[in-house]
């Protein structure tokens, strides 16, 4: 259990995934931000194998690294009009220290926590016991995630395509359009005369 | 020492707050997604690691839960692109600090 | 020995003018001429019921009866009820009333006529007879406090009579407000007794209070403050220092009702309070030399004022003053019986002396006497009564005026010394404005009187003339009254009834003292050659005297009141209070009290117009306030 | 097994017609015959559940405790069913704004409503989980569906947070699977019951990413910041459906889990605390920040924070001693009387927007002489919202606040009332610009003011429902209290 | 009498009856119920106003009846009618439907009979949306009825936040000036001093484990979550925003000002009177500790009301500014009597309520009168009146002499009470106190003199005087009765203080050192504080 190349695995794997995931942070292209994110997805998938759950791990490489990225590639690809750079907006200094406070709340817990853990090879893995529990136990957690697929594949249809009363935009954002306040402060809303207990 | 189920949840807890920083950073709404990705993974990462390491068919439920989760970050991120797709065609931007029209 | 009066009879007394007030009201406001004969008639016959009263008062030496009481008010202990007392006190003050009230009334019918508000005028003048004689019928305090308020009523709605001129209102105003301060002490007294004895009839009080004293469960100081209460109450009501600013002013109002009500009836009210309660102002010292000290300098002060008055019946008003002064010292030295009948007398020369200056002002149109003169050929009858009214008040022998002030001065001798003096030197002062206002009024030559005020109705003054004999006829009765009114004291009848209405009722006797016959009567000669030696003689310039350096000072000090309406009505009231306190208290209301409910809201609604803020629509701020607050809340846990 | 499906019964009808609707769209395009699929669907759910309450079904539990179908379920698919049915009652004529894409809309309103149900029905982690995806994809669609500026930005807005919370509630449940070594609330209540202070952290953790989770979906601050975007660019039926339907789904589900897994002593005593203060908060945020807005949507998204917070008094209000359940009996009382209220403001906005294509207050004035009964009932509304007396909101407040009193938190009350102090302020605007202001220019506003014939019925029901829960409250108090008796056990 | 014919239900929801009558006679809106008034003659204004002065008089005619009925030996709860209206008991409240009047509340319910049957008949002309004008009117009487006669707390609590809602329509949409900022500030006055009640009820009720004010108990309310001098202070904080008492009185005279004539006579007549009446039926006889220990503060603050508000008075420059304010005054003696703790002292400010209520109603009338005929509310505006307006003007001397507490007339027996039963426990509160009769005396005449009176003034030539029937009506009754109760007020006195006396006994329990007066008998006197 503690062979060195578990001892390998793990922390290449490691500094893999957190380091790929800092990539997605630095990378000043947002196509660079996606490699490093299939990289981190990578790197978890490993991390899965350390943890000897292989099924997921294949799943994972299924799912994050041939559907979601490419997914997001695409969408890159697809507004192009938009800004490319992998830009950072001005959440950044509560984000970095709200990073710096979730991750050392967990991090806390994570070490303080007295565990029950045990170290001793896990129950035998397959995608069997998988399946049946799946239409055993969580059939219906099973369904309602079918439901939600063909829901959400519909949705996205129905967002993305193009319909013939879509080509006006609709009066009511222009409406809003025309009413939406300045930029710069709270802006008088039209009720500054008399809108309260007070005159 | 030995790689304990604290080793995967450090790393599990430093993937998620990278994400977390990426969620609420980055300008492109895409990006955001990424980053909201990351945290999931983080999630999944934790939950295979309490599979493996505390007792008894808690296995199972764990990774049938990373199942789903991983099912419906899939369909989230469907939907999520799309609706950017839609703010594009509306505004010729996906970026979070312009899509701002309604505040207060 | 007549069988007793039925207490109807009474009531009827007091109803009477009250159903003609009623009825004048409410159904014969577009009929003047029945007005007016209606509360003519109404107060005559409550004049002639009061007769039976007081027969029945003078064969019972003033013994008091009372009668039954009638339930008004029951809660818990507090019991109001109305109910009459009739002793020799009230009998007399039922028929002065009722008299000198019939006698103005009749007098009214001539000088109100043509008037615009006559029927007006004669629905008052019968609220107010009913007032009054309602407040001398009275048995306890809460029914006289009624009364006595609503005859302060009367006063106002008539002081005002003619509501047009500023004036008027003004002094209207100025009249019930001034008493209603006394009042307060009035009212104050009431409460005070009832809640430490717990009764409010009066004879009752005048009993029970002492021998609460005596045996030491009522305290002195309690004792005090009632009579302290009652000399305010009346202090404000009979214009004693330093509440009487109110009377001159109410000059405004019509003669005759100045007559009644400023002379002969409402302002003595204050006069038969104390009487009322004398017993109580005996058992307290303090109040009595109060009273008495408060009515020495008033009388004093009150005729100093009257010399310098060119206004005929503010002359007259100061002399009021000064004679109920004269009442109030007696009173405060204990000459009850003498106050009492100075109390009568005078009501009777007063009214005689205020309805002479009606007619010639009737005439005159103007009541200022540099504009009169010379009278005498054109207004005999008016003139011999109002000489005699003038020496009834001056206290000639054998006036009635004399009689009465003959005897507090005796009463004064034998108890304070000080005070006598005060009394001496009215006395002649007294004499001298008299006879000033006389030799200015009816004597010399005539100066042309006043054009009366468009759209006011009055007479044309060029050929002045005798009144007409509704107004000339009360004047030769009141004559009649203010001669022989004196003669009732003659072996002391007359305070045989009065006494009567006391506690421990005794006998009058009539006491007569030369020596202070002699001084008075000298002093009183010296004020009337000395008032005919400076006016109808010239013996001095008067402007010049009034100029020389000696009384310079003086003079300015009496043409200016003693400066006490400056003192009062400017500093007190307009600029202290109304300019300084209210307006300070005002402003704080607006700014301070509304302002903080106003500034709560106008801080609500700003936080929530500037917290909008914080959504501002960037969508990873939501997130951070999301996250945040879930590593906030988990922080707080666990730390704390 | 069989009868694991009979119990999941009026989900399995919505999500079978909702995917029925999904495929029809292409060939059916008559707005009549879809609407009324989805309205028999809806229908078809509540008999369903009425059924099995009659064949005393209730209490049972399915597919080994993922399915729980106790009168607290029930309770609320009797509620989400109505409001389903009253938000399609207000699509019609939002629906003709996009006519190809009405199958969807139906269809996930469907979807997400079963969605809710499941939510209010589930006691397993991983079904909580899945049930609050299947809401929240639907809502992100219907919310974006308008697909014009404000309705996309809108959509994106709530997907982004939405998933960021559903991220960090994932970590909560992880955490907590990772301690209790099991999904099913039960166990875990047994796990949190026996657990030591080793790992208190780590509870408070997972406790504190639950209230997060289900705080998002209940709009509680500080997770709250989503709702007056979504709510006012959304189409506004969905706003209406978020706005009760969410909320009542989200306050279901906190009520399960904190009284049915954390439900131990010293754990409740601390999120006791935390609610009490996140009420507070969010009512006064709400109120506040509901007094300066113009558009009535963006008031009314700030009023049902406030209304968050005080609902989460109920939950605050959950202690030891016995009248532990009232709280929670306040809240089901409360959910329900503010669904038909909210429900009727949100339907008259809907038809005046109709009617003058605003939702700016300003433009209400003197509506009230053009339409007094709409007008009248828009005020009823507002008024119930103050907790005006024979108002549902009158008695839902008396029974928070009584709920407060009698754990203790009178202050909680005091706040609570203070709060509709400031919040009658902001009401009474709609109600004044209505009756009091005179139009600018009268000419301007419609002749014709009759709302089409489903918003017309759905309108009645729910002034029906404000009517019958503020004058005679009895009932549902009894059945509130019977729904909340499931869960202590 | 609890299962006899519920007639007071009849009373209090005849108007609202009427008001539902009156919305759906047929009008610019509402033309289905045409047919059925085809018969009926005259206009939507006509037909209006007709129906509310048909109902407001049944109104007042039926509680006149019931004035008379009521049985004066019977201290309690009287033509009781009640049902349990929301049965909860496992959630721990019961509330119940319970109407009952006994000699405390009759004369107020009586009094808003006739004052709304009043307020319909000045308000004779009002021609801007009549129909909802005098509907909202009946629904405002309903509500004041429903909270003199309500038993239990949160029915209590019901009409008296139903109150608001006509009067916010009331002031905001038929008032002048800064009507809506009025209307709002008022509503929000009322509603916060009501929040803290509901508190305080709540607090009670749970206490005490029900909310019917006949059975909660003192001592039940030591168990509270909040000690009883806390509820007391939240409950009191309504009633004295209601009564108002100085510093909360700012929203009134906005309120009066800016209200419609009508509103302004309910306004003083009736809601005000619901503060005073809640601090005796709920404050006084549910916490008679607490409020024994409050007296002294009370008494202060009384004072405080009277004084204040009286020299605030005299700075007022708008007629009908300065009638208000003199309210705040007023409502002194109201607070200043109860603190008393006695019989006399309560009966009195019962009795002030009474009193007030008529004569603050007169001068609200006839100060809309001259509005309505000068268009000015200025006193500096207007001069000599009385030669053109004799009547009005007569009319408003009356009223303001009474409304200075003129002997013989209702306001003066009123006073004269209070000051008696409040001087044996509060003397030097009870002699400042006896300023505000000056001061009061000060800004009527003051007013009279500068508006009323003075020389003639051509403006007003044109000017017609009282005339009509309408007119004539409402100002005669209100004379009618201020002159009945100033020279016979046992007709009503006996009746409070048969209400107030339970009260005072509750109060004489735990404060045995409570007396009226030292001389029930003379040998008490010279003892006291």
């Amino acid at each position: 259990m503690d062979s060195v190349g578990y001892h390998l695995a793990f922390w290449s794997l490691a500094v893999i995934s957190v380091g790929a995931a800092l990539g997605v942070v630095v990378s000043r292209n947002l196509i660079h931000a996606v490699i490093f994110l299939i990289l981190a997805f990578v790197g978890v998938a490993g991390l899965y194998l350390v943890l000897s759950a292989e099924f997921i791990a294949v799943v994972q490489v299924l799912v994050y690294v041939g559907a979601i990225s490419v997914l997001m590639l695409f969408a890159i690809l697809l507004t192009p009009r938009a800004a490319r750079d992998n830009a950072e907006t001005s959440m950044r200094y509560p984000a970095t220290i709200l990073m710096g406070l979730v991750t050392a709340a967990m991090v806390f817990v994570a070490v303080e926590t007295d565990w029950a853990a045990v170290l001793d090879d896990p129950v035998a893995e397959s995608p069997r016991v998988i399946g049946q529990s799946l239409i055993n136990e969580f059939v219906l957690p099973f369904e309602i995630a079918a439901v939600l697929l063909t829901a959400a594949l519909v949705g996205a249809i129905a967002l993305a395509r193009e319909d013939p009363e879509d080509a006006p935009l609709h009066d009511e954002s222009l409406a809003m359009e025309a009413r939406r306040p300045g930029p710069h402060g709270p802006g008088p809303s039209p009720d500054d005369g008399d809108g309260g207990g007070s005159a | 020492m030995t790689i304990g189920l604290e080793h995967f949840l450090v790393v599990g807890a430093l993937i998620f707050g990278i994400g977390l920083y990426v969620a609420l950073a980055k300008r492109n709404a895409i990006a955001v997604l990424m980053g909201v990705e990351l945290m999931l993974n983080a999630v999944n990462l934790t939950l295979v690691a309490f599979g493996r390491f505390t007792v008894t068919d808690v296995a199972l439920s764990t990774q049938v839960f990373v199942m789903f989760i991983i099912a419906t970050a899939a369909a989230e991120v469907a939907v999520g692109l799309a609706l950017a797709m839609v703010v594009y065609r509306n505004r010729d931007t996906i970026s979070v600090d312009r899509i701002n029209l309604m505040r207060w | 020995m007549s069988e007793p009066v039925p207490e109807a009879i009474l009531w009827l007394i007091f109803f009477l003018p009250l159903a003609s007030f009623v009825t004048i009201t409410l159904f014969l406001r577009d009929a003047p001429r029945l007005a007016g004969l209606l509360t003519v008639g109404a107060v005559g016959l409550a004049l002639g019921f009061s007769l039976w009263p007081l027969a029945e008062a003078i064969s019972g030496d003033g013994r008091g009866m009372g009668f039954g009481t009638h339930e008004l008010v029951d809660v818990g202990s507090l019991v109001i009820n109305v109910g009459i007392r009739l002793d020799g006190l009230t009998a007399v003050m039922l028929v002065v009333v009722s008299g000198v009230s019939f006698i103005v009334q009749v007098y009214s019918t001539g000088y109100m006529r043509g008037d615009g508000g006559y029927t007006r005028y004669f629905a008052f003048m019968s609220l107010f007879t009913s007032a009054m004689l309602g407040l001398v019928l009275a048995d306890n305090l809460v029914m006289l406090f009624v009364f006595w308020e609503l005859v302060g009523l009367a006063s106002y709605l008539l002081i005002g009579f003619w509501f047009h001129r500023p004036a008027a209102a003004a002094a209207a105003k100025k009249a019930f407000l001034v008493t209603r301060a006394g009042d307060l002490g009035l009212l104050a007294a009431l409460i005070l007794i009832w809640e430490r004895t717990g009764t409010l009839d009066i004879a009752a009080i005048n009993t029970d209070v002492l021998a609460l004293v005596e045996v030491g469960l009522l305290g002195q100081t309690m004792l005090t403050l009632f009579a302290l209460g009652l000399v305010a109450g009346a202090v404000g009501k009979s214009a004693q220092f330093p509440l009487h600013i109110w009377l001159p002013d109410a000059m405004e109002g019509p003669t005759p009702v100045s007559a009644l009500i400023h002379a002969a009836t409402m302002v003595v009210a204050g006069v038969y309070l104390l009487a009322r309660f004398f017993p109580v102002l005996e058992a307290s010292a303090t109040a009595g030399d109060l009273i008495a000290w408060i009515g020495a300098g008033t009388a004093l002060g009150a005729a100093l004022l009257a010399v310098t008055q060119t206004d005929i019946k503010r002359v007259l008003a100061y002399s009021t003053i000064s004679q109920l002064a004269y009442m109030m010292f007696a009173l405060g030295i204990g000459a009850y019986g003498a106050a009492v009948f100075h109390l009568m007398t005078h009501a009777f020369f007063k009214a005689l002396l205020f309805l002479g200056a009606g007619s010639v002002g009737h005439s005159t149109n103007t009541f200022d006497m540099r504009r009169m003169g010379g009278l005498r050929s054109t207004m005999p009858v008016t003139y011999i009564t109002f000489l005699i009214g003038a020496l009834s008040l001056s206290g000639v022998i054998p006036l009635a005026g004399f009689w009465s002030k003959d005897e507090i001065l005796t009463a004064a001798w034998s108890e304070q010394k000080v005070i006598f003096a005060f009394g001496l030197a009215t006395a002649g002062l007294t004499a001298f404005y008299m006879f000033r206002v006389i030799v200015l009024t009816f004597h010399g030559t005539y100066r042309g009187g006043e054009q009366p005020q468009p759209g006011e109705h009055g007479v044309d003054p060029s050929h002045p003339h005798e009144a007409p004999p509704s107004m000339r006829w009360p004047l030769v009765v009141l004559a009649l009254l203010a001669i022989t009114a004196g003669f009732l004291t003659f072996g002391g009848e007359f305070q045989t009834w009065v006494l009567g209405a006391l506690p421990e009722p005794e006998l009058g006797e009539f006491e007569f003292d030369v020596g202070i016959f002699i001084a008075s009567s000298v002093v009183v000669a010296a004020g009337i050659s000395g008032a005919l030696a400076l006016y109808q003689w010239r013996a001095r310039d008067v402007a010049a005297l009034r100029a020389s350096r000696p009384l310079l000072p003086l003079h300015r000090l009496l043409e200016n009141k003693f400066y006490m309406d400056y003192l009062v009505e400017d500093l007190l009231v307009r600029r202290a209070f109304y300019g300084g306190v209210a307006r300070a208290m005002a402003a704080f209301d607006a700014v301070a009290v509304d302002g903080f409910a106003n500034g709560v809201w106008r801080g609500t609604f700003e936080t929530g117009r500037w917290g909008r803020l914080v959504q501002n629509g960037q969508v990873q701020s939501m997130a951070v306030g999301l996250v945040a607050g879930g590593v906030i809340i988990w922080g707080a846990v666990v730390l704390f | 097994m069989l009868g694991d499906v009979n119990l999941l019964g009026p989900e399995l009808v919505l999500m079978v017609v909702g995917g029925f609707l999904l495929v029809a769209e292409v060939f059916v395009h008559d707005r009549r015959v879809l609407v009324a699929t989805a309205a028999a669907a809806v229908l078809g759910a509540i008999a369903y559940s009425a059924v099995l309450l009659v064949d005393g079904k209730a209490g049972r539990d399915a597919f080994d405790g993922v399915l729980v179908l106790d009168r607290f379920a029930l309770f609320f698919q009797f509620l989400l069913g109505g409001i389903a049915l009253a938000v399609i009652g207000a699509s019609w004529e939002t629906l003709a704004r996009f006519p190809s894409r009405q199958g969807e809309y139906l269809a996930l309103l469907l979807l997400s409503t079963a969605g809710l149900m499941l939510l209010a029905g589930t006691r397993d982690l991983i079904g909580i989980f899945v049930a609050l995806e299947l809401t929240a994809l639907s809502q992100y669609v219907l919310v974006g569906l308008h697909k014009d500026r404000l309705s996309s930005e809108a959509g994106l807005k709530y997907l982004l947070l939405g998933a960021i919370a559903s991220a960090v509630l994932l970590y909560g449940m992880a955490i907590l699977l990772g301690l209790s070594g099991s999904t099913n609330l039960n166990a875990i209540a047994a796990y949190v019951a026996g657990s030591d202070s080793g790992v208190f952290e780590a509870l408070v953790l997972s406790v504190v990413f639950f209230v997060v989770g289900f705080g998002f979906k209940a709009a509680v601050t500080p997770f709250q910041m989503w709702v007056p975007d979504v709510y006012q660019g959304g189409p506004t039926p969905i706003a209406a459906y978020l706005s009760v339907g969410s909320k009542a789904a989200a306050f279901a589900i906190l009520i399960r889990v904190f009284v049915e897994a954390f439900g131990d002593d010293i754990l409740s005593s601390h999120w006791s605390t935390i609610f009490a203060v996140l009420a507070a908060l969010s009512m006064f945020l709400g109120n506040v920040l509901a007094l300066r807005q113009s558009d009535i949507k963006r008031m009314l998204a700030y009023s049902s924070i406030a209304h968050a917070g005080t609902i989460l008094i109920g939950l605050a209000a959950v202690t030891a001693d016995g009248s532990a359940s009232l709280g929670p009996g306040g809240i089901l009382f409360y959910l329900a009387g503010y669904s038909v209220t909210n429900l009727t403001a949100f339907l008259v906005v809907i038809a005046f927007y109709n009617r003058i294509g605003s939702y700016q207050i300003d433009d209400y004035r003197g509506i009230g002489r053009r339409a007094p009964l709409l007008g009248a009932l828009l005020a009823f509304s507002l008024l119930s919202l103050i907790g005006l007396p024979l108002t549902a909101g009158f008695f839902g407040k008396l029974y928070l606040f009584d709920a407060a009193i009698k754990s203790d938190l009178a202050w909680l009350a005091v706040v609570g009332v203070v709060n509709s102090v400031i919040s009658a302020a902001y009401y009474l605007r709609p109600i004044k610009a209505m009756f009091v202001d005179e139009s600018p220019d009268p000419g301007a506003l419609p002749d014709r003011w009759a709302p089409d014939l489903p918003l017309g019925l759905t309108l009645a029901a729910t002034t029906a429902g404000i009517l019958v829960i503020g004058v005679s409250p009895s009932l549902l108090i009894d059945v509130a209290d019977e729904a909340v008796s499931a869960i202590f056990v | 009498m609890g299962d006899g014919f519920p007639i007071l239900s009849v009373l209090v929801f005849l108007p609202l009856a009427g008001a539902v009558l009156i919305a759906l006679l047929p009008g610019e809106r509402v033309s289905w119920t045409a047919p059925l008034f085809r018969r009926v003659p005259g206009d939507a204004q006509t037909r209006a106003k007709w129906a509310a002065l048909a109902v407001a008089v049944t109104t007042f005619v039926i509680a006149l009846v019931l004035f008379v009925l009521l049985d004066r030996n019977d201290s309690g709860f009287q033509f009781t009618d009640e049902f349990l209206w929301v049965k909860a008991e496992d959630v721990g409240f019961d509330i119940s439907y319970a109407l009952g009047v006994d000699g405390l509340s009759m004369p107020l319910v009586l009094l808003t009979g006739l004052l709304t049957a009043v307020a319909v008949l000045v308000s004779w002309r009002v021609d801007l949306r009549p129909k909802e004008y005098f509907a909202w009117l009946l629904v405002l009487e309903s509500a004041v009825l429903g909270v003199f006669m309500a038993t239990d707390l949160i029915f209590f609590f019901l009409f008296w936040e139903l109150e608001l809602v006509p009067m916010f329509f009331l002031i905001s949409v038929w008032g002048s000036g800064r009507a809506s900022y009025s209307a709002l500030k008022f509503v929000l006055f009322t509603f916060t001093g009501s929040a803290f009640m509901i508190v305080g009820f709540l607090v009670m009720g749970v206490a005490a484990g029900t909310f019917d004010m006949r059975l909660i108990q003192e001592s039940a309310l030591t168990a509270a979550v909040l000690p009883v001098p806390v509820i007391f202070a939240f409950v009191f904080l309504a009633f004295a925003v209601k009564l108002p008492v100085v510093p909360l009185h700012t929203w009134l005279p906005d309120a009066h000002t800016d209200a419609p004539t009508a509103v302004s006579v309910l306004l003083a007549g009736v809601l005000l009177k619901m503060g005073g009446y809640g601090i005796l039926r709920l404050l006084f006889t549910l916490m008679p500790d607490t409020a024994g220990d409050a007296d002294v503060a009370l008494a202060i603050v009384g004072t405080v009301s009277i004084v204040y508000g009286a020299i605030i008075t005299m700075r007022q420059t708008d007629l009908k500014r300065l009638v208000a304010y003199s309210s705040v005054s007023h409502m002194g003696f109201v607070l200043l009597g109860v603190s008393a703790l006695g019989v006399v002292g309560m009966t009195g400010a019962a009795m002030q309520l009474v009193t007030h209520g008529l004569i603050t109603g007169l001068l609200f009338v006839v100060v809309g009168m001259v509005y309505d005929r000068t268009h000015t509310r200025e006193i500096g505006a207007m001069r000599g009146l009385m030669h053109h307006l004799p009547l009005l003007g007569a009319a408003m001397v009356f009223a303001g002499l009474a409304g200075m507490g003129l002997p013989a007339l209702a306001g003066f027996v009123a006073e004269i009470t209070v000051f008696l039963g409040a001087f044996g426990r509060h003397e030097p509160q009870t002699l400042v106190a006896l300023v505000g009769v000056l001061l009061a005396a000060g800004y009527l005449l003051w007013a009279l003199q500068r508006s009323f009176f003075g020389p003639r003034d051509d403006r007003w030539a044109h000017l017609e005087d009282i005339r009509y029937w309408w007119e004539v009506t409402a100002v005669g009754s209100l004379v009618a009765l201020i002159v009945l109760l100033g020279v016979y007020p046992s007709v009503v006195m006996d009746v409070l203080e048969m209400g107030v006396e339970p009260i005072a006994e509750g109060i004489a329990a735990v404060h045995p050192d409570v007396r009226d007066s030292a001389g029930i008998s003379l040998a008490l006197g010279g003892g006291g504080p």
